[in-house]
């Protein structure tokens, strides 16, 4: 049996981003760390590049690398996604880095590569696939998370992030090991062909499912599962916490939402309920727990934790709509999160960052522009329309409707009203508020054009949303078809 | 007495879950968390051998090498981010694992 | 009963007998080995060395043995008594075992399985523990730097005794000892391969903590290394595997680069010789080339040695897995 | 040999325990018949003739701990090489130009560990 | 004029203001202010033009959807930029065009900080309003409705009293709480339906247990906007707080849409419902009607006061609506817009006083009449609007929902009547308390009386209140034929779904 030389097109984002990484690597080391603006510039453009590689893919589904890797619409719109973050994270970070004495060549490389793993996880078509790709972006994220070497709150972060995130990897695996054992094999298309003949599911394979999703619902930071985030978000450097709520929760969703889908579509009835607990239980402690945060990055944990739940609804239905649905939130949560995150990362008094709510403080007086943006954020995550937040929330709450979801759907609206509350203090203390302390002035002009863009997004969305949503759409069509 | 699978599985099930009690349970030092993550992936890679040649299948054992990989640039990894925090910290103990709460 | 004993009994002692067969002429080589080095040593510097005990000093090894299993066991205060104990044991016994796999003849081996190279890895590999288990036991300073020391050592050079040895499989295309020695029929591997030859042999004197690269128990420093601290029959345990991994490493060397039992070349007055003796002789000689380095080199620093291992061995053997790869793939000389 | 594969490792299994077993006696004949005679003195730990000034088992230097994690990546590397040497002649021109391709990547770490300075000692 | 999307320019004129603010004036300087105020003014009365316009070229004898726009928006959906007015929304359109500027002008001199955001707001707020009663798509007018909140919240929130931020949230929350429950109800519509367009959705039948359900959703949503008892409690709160534009504007546009939310929704798509559910609105209104009233006159706080006059009023509304007739809705309609302006008045009359002596306290004053008389004659007017003395707005509504509620249950109409009667106690008792009496207090004595500015702002609503009042065909014109045609769905659709049940209960 000689090994066929395989189709590589349908990879060349990846192979192009992994290459880029590691050229960047060799240019970092060999110029140092005084390079590190022109390595990042270089790493932006390279996602960029590679973002443009995908959307270039044009249609179809193309499976190759084996059966390993698989190609479609699906993953042209997710891995864009995950690349735009990306990018977007990596501009964030440079003045933050250089401020805080963490400007080295590695961080954007690291970047580069946890993207690659992303990348990879959402083509992942094999449950080892899955897991090098997931390993690949976990392992860069754990170092990222304590790349600030000199706080001990970076490390304890990193050190939290290692652990859980290992031990989520291990029980995945051993789902996977027993999905393996009692479907006999551990490709996608060979598993869905399995239940699509209608095999017999035994409890083993069920149990195998049930740990594979409890792992995925560790990467995506879903209730039960969300312990690690808190800690995690608040401990990582901002930037880091600001990548980390972005483009890792949209591949995990991805990967998520293709597990689910493709290889165990036959199987909604037994993963349906789980996704419920989940989904509930994740709306239900993001929007409670966030109340009583008094840091801000403690509080967007708790928030994106609401969102996966929001998110799951929409996942739960297991339908195309559902799909297309999570796709929606995801794209708008990218841009909100993102935009978010810029603002925290503006909020600095004198050049110390400020990381409690408290600091947002008559923001409006001080900074109105800054505070009008975070305004916009935070009404666009509690789903107040015209934001664009509220399109994410009308799709996935749709797709619970059309399959009857109606508890799912209730409990998601009612727990969107008390999120709604902890946003609103943030524009409350924003606007109602007297000053404490006064917010310098934001000098990076990346930065100023990250909030431009991510504002304007969020609150003229409503305009056209038709591009995003049609791609959203196709990208779950493709989902289905396959 | 013949060992077939269901045995491998019961051996792989029982080391898995002492890993993840370990990981729970354990209230000294981080580096037993670190040996009961090693072990929750020898409880898998014990299962995957046992399936592949139960199905006779070689899938199972290139998934194992994969993991095996994997799994110790993961420890290098963990250890390394170990070192950090012990130089910011000078402890290893599980329980002044304890700046961030809430 | 006799069913039991022929198809149970029999076979177990036929293969403890074989396994004596092994141990007995092994734990004399090394007494020998010992006694030869002195000799060697001592007339490279121009001394006599043992001449004693016995005539030439022959016995002077037994005495030595006698001696120290005599010798009063001091457990340091402060010392973890069972590893204490157990680390010793592991080295030797590590050092035994590796013989399993080891084919002294066509045939003449007491276990042919066919990872052979694998198991010969793993067990050298596993000799790591006793060390540092030692050198950590032994509550003190000397000992615990001098385990650190020598595993690191030790694990720096495996890595590129291992991509040496991959060359060597790349010619082979098994795992086998005994395929890899009659793979070397037409020609030893150490022409085709004469650097990888002297490179292995040099990891293999690293693996082993010998002269030049002794430093873990450079004496002037550390005193005795991870030893110091062990006394009476440990202390023989730890000095019996040293030299019995010597031997090991010799045979290896004989096995992958120089034909093992094969003579040297395959016409009459050298066949009529078994196999065995010339394996005997490829392993002295290899062994005399380590005593020969030990009475001739002085010690590497330490920072040396593992640039050497890292920055030289490391890029070198890597660099010949692929040379030989592609040379074996360009032309076709692939074993199929 | 047609005898199942576990008969191959019956003989090493049993060296495993004549080579435990010789070990425990040489050392537990050794301590019947030495004499033991421990006093305080004897057994303290000592440095240079002085009482050592610190717990020997103390933090070490961090290089140590770097070339232990550097020899795990090598030395699952070489594991994957291994039964790539041995198929190398099943897998073709594909099979050759796959370990080229990871062996290059392995090399650009490499690279940047050496540049990195990882690989200095001093 | 039908290719001119006057709708849309309508709605979102008030947008380029903001724009115009936003790209013009920077600094707090006096004269950049009063450039911010002069472009708020001048949008919202073009806007206020615009609805004119809009009033004049809508044909009353149509009852369908005039000036229809619609344009593709999520196509994939079959989501749709759909707009139009019939008889029942175009007078919100022109009320809430009418409010704006006089509450730019209200807040002329009241407002000293941060004047650029608290216009932007303003605007925004209007382009919201103005879309909502144009949106011919549930998701659009679900974006408009809830959109609302965001200004008014800031708008609470910066520039109310002293407890503002609990109203602010109180606000917020109790409304969004209820329009997420639409929410959803929306989305069961369009999976039912397959669509988000209004017209189409009207003329769809839905089973009754679902209409059931989502008639609650829908009732939900807008009965905390109404507001109806027991979830009147943010609005005392909200307009008590909320600075004196403000509460005109809640006042007189934002409870309207819980009543527009009612007849555009409620009644035409879920008729079995709305007819199973009308009780519990008469019953739930008339307790709002005695009870708020009899709450209203244990009052200190003026606005407090006026505010649940306000849910009183409402209450009126709602019995009027779920009469289901010909005079009932148009009642309802038609008291809506009068309480609009009359409720929005008084708002502003406790303004007058409020911006002089910094309180609302109904002890603190007395005796006005003497140092204000022009001001008592206003407040005297708006005060017997509110009361419904004949001639003036208020009249005319609360007596066409009387006569409408009447044809349908006596009890109701009569026990509504007791309302009225306690109306008129609290409102004259108000005026009683706060411009007779004798003038003692020197800071009371030292009140001068309206500005000419403030003139400006109360003779044309006294002229509308008038001209409602005198002559209210001109207004009642205008939606007979639409609520007609809302009576007529109404009575079809449950007919047809009456006969459906009997057909299906006879084949049992």
């Amino acid at each position: 049996m000689t090994a066929v030389f395989p189709d590589i097109w349908p990879a060349l984002p990846e192979i192009f981003l992994a290459g880029a990484g590691m050229a960047l690597l060799l240019i970092g080391v060999f110029r140092g760390d005084g390079f590190t603006r022109p390595v990042s510039y270089f790493a932006v453009v390279a996602m960029l590049l590679a973002a443009i590689l995908a959307m270039g893919y044009g249609t179809g589904r193309v499976v190759t690398f084996n059966g390993m890797f698989v190609m479609d619409a699906f993953g042209v719109f997710m891995k864009v996604l995950v690349l735009v973050a990306a990018a977007l994270s990596v501009i964030l970070s440079l003045g933050f880095n250089e401020r805080e004495q963490m400007a080295r060549f590695e961080y954007p490389i690291l970047m580069l590569f946890a993207t690659l793993g992303m990348l990879m996880m959402i083509s992942a078509n094999d449950l080892i696939s899955l897991y090098v790709g997931l390993e690949t972006q976990s392992l860069a994220l754990y170092v990222i998370a304590a790349f600030r070497r000199d706080s001990a709150k970076s490390s304890e972060a990193g050190l939290k992030y290692f652990v859980l995130g290992a031990l989520s990897s291990g029980m995945l695996l051993y789902g996977a090991s027993l999905v393996y054992g009692f479907a006999g094999t551990t490709s996608f298309d060979k598993i869905a062909a399995l239940f699509a003949g209608g095999a017999h599911v035994s409890p083993g394979l069920v149990i195998g499912l049930v740990f594979v999703l409890a792992g995925l619902a560790f990467k995506v930071s879903a209730a039960p599962f969300h312990m690690w985030t808190p800690d995690v978000y608040e401990g990582a450097p901002t930037p880091v916490t600001a990548f980390f709520a972005a483009a890792p929760k949209v591949a995990a969703i991805a990967l998520l939402t293709r597990v689910l889908v493709e290889p165990f579509g036959h199987l909604s009835a037994q993963w349906h309920q789980v996704l419920v607990a989940a989904s509930v239980l994740s709306m239900v402690i993001g929007s409670f727990a966030a109340i009583m945060q008094t840091s801000i990055k403690r509080m967007m944990a708790y928030s994106s934790i609401g969102h996966v739940g929001y998110a799951l609804v929409g996942l739960a239905a297991g339908t195309q709509d559902g799909v297309r649905g999570v796709l929606i939130y995801m794209a708008l949560y990218i841009a909100m999160n993102i935009g978010a995150f810029a603002v925290l990362l503006s909020m600095k008094a004198k050049g110390v960052m400020l990381e409690e709510i408290k600091d947002f403080a008559g923001l409006s007086k001080t900074n109105p522009l800054l505070a009008a943006t975070m305004a916009i954020f935070m009404f666009s995550m509690a789903g107040i329309p015209p934001m664009a937040g509220f399109f994410g929330k009308l799709y996935v709450f749709l797709a619970a409707i059309a399959v009857q979801d109606y508890a799912l759907a209730v409990i998601g609206v009612l727990t969107s009203v008390v999120g709604a509350f902890y946003y609103l203090r943030i524009v409350k203390i924003m606007y109602f508020d007297e000053p404490t302390v006064v917010v310098d002035k934001i000098d990076d002009d990346g930065m100023t054009g990250i909030l431009v863009v991510t504002s304007l997004f969020t609150l003229l969305f409503f305009v056209a949303p038709a591009p995003i949503m049609n791609g959203a759409a196709a990208a779950a069509a493709a989902l289905f078809a396959g | 007495m013949e060992i077939g699978l269901g045995h491998y599985l019961t051996v792989s099930a029982i080391v898995f879950t002492l890993g993840v009690l370990g990981i729970f349970l354990n209230r000294k030092n981080v580096i037993v968390i670190l040996m009961s993550i090693e072990m929750m992936l020898l409880a898998v890679n014990l299962n995957l051998v046992a399936f592949s040649t139960h199905l006779h299948d070689l899938v199972g054992q290139i998934f194992t090498m994969i993991i095996l990989t994997v799994a110790a640039a993961e420890a290098a990894i963990g250890l390394a981010i170990l070192v950090v925090y012990f130089r910011n910290r000078g402890s290893i103990r599980v329980e002044d694992i304890n700046m961030m709460k809430g | 009963m006799a069913e039991f004993f022929n198809g149970f009994l029999l076979p177990l002692i036929i293969i403890v007998l074989k396994i004596l067969a092994i141990t007995v002429p092994l734990l004399v080589a090394v007494a020998f080995m010992t006694y030869a080095e002195r000799k060697i040593m001592g007339a490279m510097q121009l001394r006599q060395g043992p001449s004693l005990v016995g005539p030439f000093g022959l016995l002077q090894p037994f005495a030595d043995g006698l001696k120290l299993f005599a010798k009063e066991q001091i457990l340091p205060e402060g010392a973890n008594r069972v590893v204490f104990y157990i680390a010793p044991m592991i080295t030797f016994f590590l050092a035994l075992v590796a013989w399993a796999v080891i084919p002294f003849d066509y045939g003449v081996v007491l276990s042919n399985i066919n990872v052979g190279v694998l198991y010969l890895f793993a067990i050298s590999s596993l000799g790591v523990y006793g060390i540092v288990m030692a050198g950590w036991a032994s509550n003190s300073r000397y000992a615990f730097l001098g385990a650190l020391r020598s595993a690191a050592q030790m694990v720096s050079y495996e890595v590129s005794m291992g991509l040496i040895i991959i060359t060597v499989l790349l010619c082979v295309g098994s795992l086998n000892l005994t395929d890899i020695v009659r793979a070397q029929e037409t020609i030893w591997f150490a022409i085709p391969l004469f650097p990888m030859f002297i490179m292995f042999f040099i990891s293999a004197l690293a693996e082993t903590n010998r002269s030049p690269f002794d430093l873990p128990e450079g004496e002037s420093e550390l005193v005795a290394g991870f030893m110091v601290e062990y006394s009476s029959a440990p202390f023989a345990l730890f000095f019996l595997g040293e030299y019995a991994n010597m031997i090991l490493m010799s045979a290896m060397t004989s096995i992958l680069f120089l034909g093992g039992w094969l003579s040297p070349l395959p016409f009459a007055p050298f066949t009529w010789i078994p196999g065995v003796v010339w394996f005997a002789l490829k392993i002295s000689a290899c062994l005399f080339t380590f005593v020969w380095v030990r009475a001739t080199m002085p010690r590497y620093r330490y920072d040396q040695l593992m640039r050497l291992g890292w920055k030289v061995f490391l890029p070198f053997s890597l660099f010949w897995v692929v040379l030989t790869a592609g040379v074996l793939v360009t032309f076709g000389w692939l074993p199929k | 040999m047609s005898t199942p594969l576990i008969i191959e490792y019956l003989p090493i299994l049993v060296f495993l325990l004549i080579g435990i077993a010789l070990a425990v006696v040489m050392v537990g004949a050794s301590y019947i018949i030495s004499p033991k005679n421990p006093d305080a003195e004897k057994v303290s730990p000592y440095e240079c003739g002085f009482e050592p000034f610190e717990d020997a088992r103390t933090k070490f230097d961090v290089r140590f701990y770097l070339v232990s994690i550097l020899f795990i990546i090598f030395d699952l590397e070489v594991a994957f090489l291994f039964p790539w040497a041995i198929a190398l002649g099943d897998i073709g021109l594909f099979g050759f130009w796959s370990m080229m391709l990871f062996l290059g990547i392995l090399t650009i770490g490499f690279i940047y560990e050496w540049k990195k300075g990882a690989l200095e000692w001093e | 004029m039908a290719s001119w999307p006057l709708l849309s320019f309508t709605t979102f004129l008030p947008l380029v203001g903001v724009a115009l603010i936003l790209l013009f004036c920077r600094g707090t300087s006096p004269d950049v202010v009063r450039n911010v105020r002069f472009i708020a003014l001048w949008t919202t009365l073009v806007t206020f033009v615009l609805t004119l316009f809009i009033w004049i070229n809508f044909d009353p004898r149509n009852p369908g959807y005039q000036m229809v726009e619609k344009a593709a928006w999520i196509p994939d959906f079959g989501i749709t930029y759909h707009m139009g007015v019939d008889g029942i929304s175009v007078l919100f359109v022109v009320l809430s065009g009418f409010l704006m500027p006089l509450c730019i002008l209200a807040s002329w001199e009241a407002v000293q900080l941060r004047v650029k955001e608290y216009m932007i707001a303003f605007l925004a707020l209007e382009t919201l309003m103005i879309g909502m009663f144009c949106a011919l798509d549930f998701v659009l007018f679900y974006m408009f409705f809830e959109g609302v909140l965001i200004p008014m919240f800031l708008i609470i929130g910066i520039w109310g009293g002293g407890r503002r931020v609990y109203a602010a949230f109180k606000f917020f929350l109790y409304t969004l709480l209820g329009s997420v429950l639409m929410l959803l109800a929306i989305l069961a519509m369009y999976y039912v339906a397959g669509t988000t367009d209004v017209p189409t959705i009207t003329a769809t039948q839905f089973p009754r247990n679902m209409q059931l359900w989502l008639w609650l959703a829908f009732f939900a949503s807008f009965a905390v906007k109404v507001p109806m008892w027991p979830v009147h409690t943010w609005l005392p709160d909200a307009h008590v707080e909320a600075p004196t534009a403000g509460s005109v504007i809640l006042a007189g546009v934002l409870l309207k849409m819980g009543g527009y939310g009612f007849l555009r929704f409620n009644i035409p798509i879920l008729p079995e419902a709305t007819e199973y559910f009308a009780p519990l609105i008469y019953t739930l209104s008339v307790i709002a009607v005695i009870y708020t009233s009899l709450v209203a006159l244990a009052q200190e706080d003026m606005k407090k006061l006026i505010a649940y006059s306000s849910v009183a009023h409402m209450g009126f509304v709602t019995i009027g609506m779920f009469a289901l007739n010909q005079q009932g809705i148009e009642g309802s309609v038609f008291q809506m817009l009068s309480h609009g302006v009359v409720s929005g008045a008084l708002f502003l009359c406790v303004g007058v006083v409020y911006d002089r002596l910094h309180t609302r306290e109904i002890a603190r004053y007395g005796g006005l009449v003497k140092n204000m008389p022009k001001y008592a004659v206003v407040f005297l007017f708006m005060t017997m609007a509110s009361v419904g003395l004949p001639g003036t707005a208020g009249f005319v509504g609360e007596f066409l929902v009387l006569l409408g509620v009447f044809r349908d249950n006596t009890w109701v109409a009569a026990l509504a009547a007791t309302g009225m009667v306690l109306g008129a106690a609290y409102a004259l008792w108000l005026y009683r308390r706060v411009v007779y009496g004798k003038l003692v207090k020197p800071d009371v004595k030292a009140m001068f009386d309206l500005t000419p500015r403030e003139v400006a702002i109360f003779v044309p609503l006294i002229v509308v209140v008038l001209w409602m009042g005198v002559y209210p065909s001109s207004f009642l014109n205008v939606t007979s034929a639409s609520v007609e045609h809302l009576i007529q769905t109404y009575q079809t659709k449950l007919a047809a779904s009456h006969a459906a049940s009997g057909l299906s209960v006879a084949a049992r």
